[in-house]
């Protein structure tokens, strides 16, 4: 699955992009799985409401299902205007 | 015109909004806004950073727009949103709407700055003297979906 | 730049609008509203012609901008409004507003919008091929007056 | 007193400036006085909610007092923007 990062995320993780084998069945999952990749993971997710996820490019809530998902990207929450 | 614009190049909001009113045939209320890079703090910035989610950032644009459209029955709707490194008091983007009643125009346009704020994937930096900071989310931005 | 014009001539909104922005500087945000002659009725407008109250119309115009600028701390506030003959399609007037956050900058536009409508001396006619009509002023318009 | 007309005020009156004479000590008795003054005069002022004033180019009310008034506008609602 495609991981993608953005922002602040993106440098704590200290990557955009990663490619990982999950078997996840929501993001919530997925970032339980995450956390205990490295501590940078661990340290990039430590405060979940500070983060926001999208699977394949749509806005979703943690509970939301991986069945089908090609990319789940996670950063923090959005400050375009 | 393609009414959803994401781009790093700057771009001139005037003639933007001349074109957009231009094709607005039986419109009587426009309305548009811009949004500037401010000198936020102490006065010291030096850039703002903007990065953004390629893709995801079009079409959720393009979803915001849609929904605005048919919620405010609006003639037209235009979005145009930079990302990369801007100047302070550069323009950041802009919204334009178009619609019989100035009502319907007024709300479009604050309907639009109000998702594209906290559901389109950018992200602000600022540059100062003193180093780089993420811009925080506003709780009072958030809030303002509530409202719609 | 004048900050309330009555003038009979046409002007570029967005010109208008550019030169404005360019004078705010700090602010975060602009709104801008132009009004145009719609096609109103059966689609059969010839024109829309703009009597006013010289002298009056410039002294109402100024006391609504400054109560716009002093409510919603504005940094600016612009206003012009066209009298004479109009085609359809053409620009009657415009207000642009600039403030650190984008709430004020709308608010002061529609606050603008608002009282300009029903407490600023301009009277309408439209033209058409049947004949020429005052435009009646609107219930809502008064009413709108009352969120204020 | 300079009176001033507009809109369909103007038109039915049939001029859009007059200077009058009155003791008129608000704007409803001046207005009073004016429908007394031709047919043309009652017919344009006979829908009274249909008709604004303005004293010396401000907005007032009907029970505006007239002392030291000038200038009387009476006109349409208005109908900019």
């Amino acid at each position: 699955m495609d991981l993608r990062y953005f922002a602040w995320l993106r440098e704590r993780i200290g990557t955009g992009h990663e490619v990982i084998e999950t078997e996840a069945a929501t993001v919530a999952e997925l970032i339980e799985e995450l956390k205990a990749r490295s501590e940078a993971h661990a340290f990039a997710l430590s405060d979940l409401g500070a983060v926001r996820a999208a699977v394949d490019q749509e806005l979703v809530e943690f509970d939301a299902s991986l069945t089908g998902a090609r990319e789940v990207a996670l950063f923090p929450p959005m400050t375009g205007g | 015109m393609v009414p959803v614009r994401v781009q790093e190049a700057a771009f001139d909001v005037g003639a933007e909004l001349n074109e957009f009113t231009d094709r607005m045939q039986g419109a009587g209320a426009v309305v548009s806004f811009t949004g500037l890079t401010r000198d936020l703090a102490a006065g010291d910035l030096i850039a703002m950073e903007i990065e953004h989610f390629p893709g995801m950032t079009e079409a959720a644009l393009g979803t915001i727009r849609e929904e605005a459209v048919t919620r405010f029955s609006l003639q037209g709707a235009l979005v145009i949103h930079r990302y990369g490194r801007l100047a302070p008091g550069e323009v950041i983007m802009m919204v334009a709407t178009a619609s019989r009643h100035r009502a319907d125009a007024f709300a479009g346009a604050e309907f639009l700055m109000d998702f594209l704020k906290s559901r389109a994937p950018f992200w602000k930096r600022e540059i100062t003297a003193s180093g780089a900071d993420w811009v925080a989310a506003k709780d009072r931005d958030e809030a303002a979906l509530n409202r719609w």
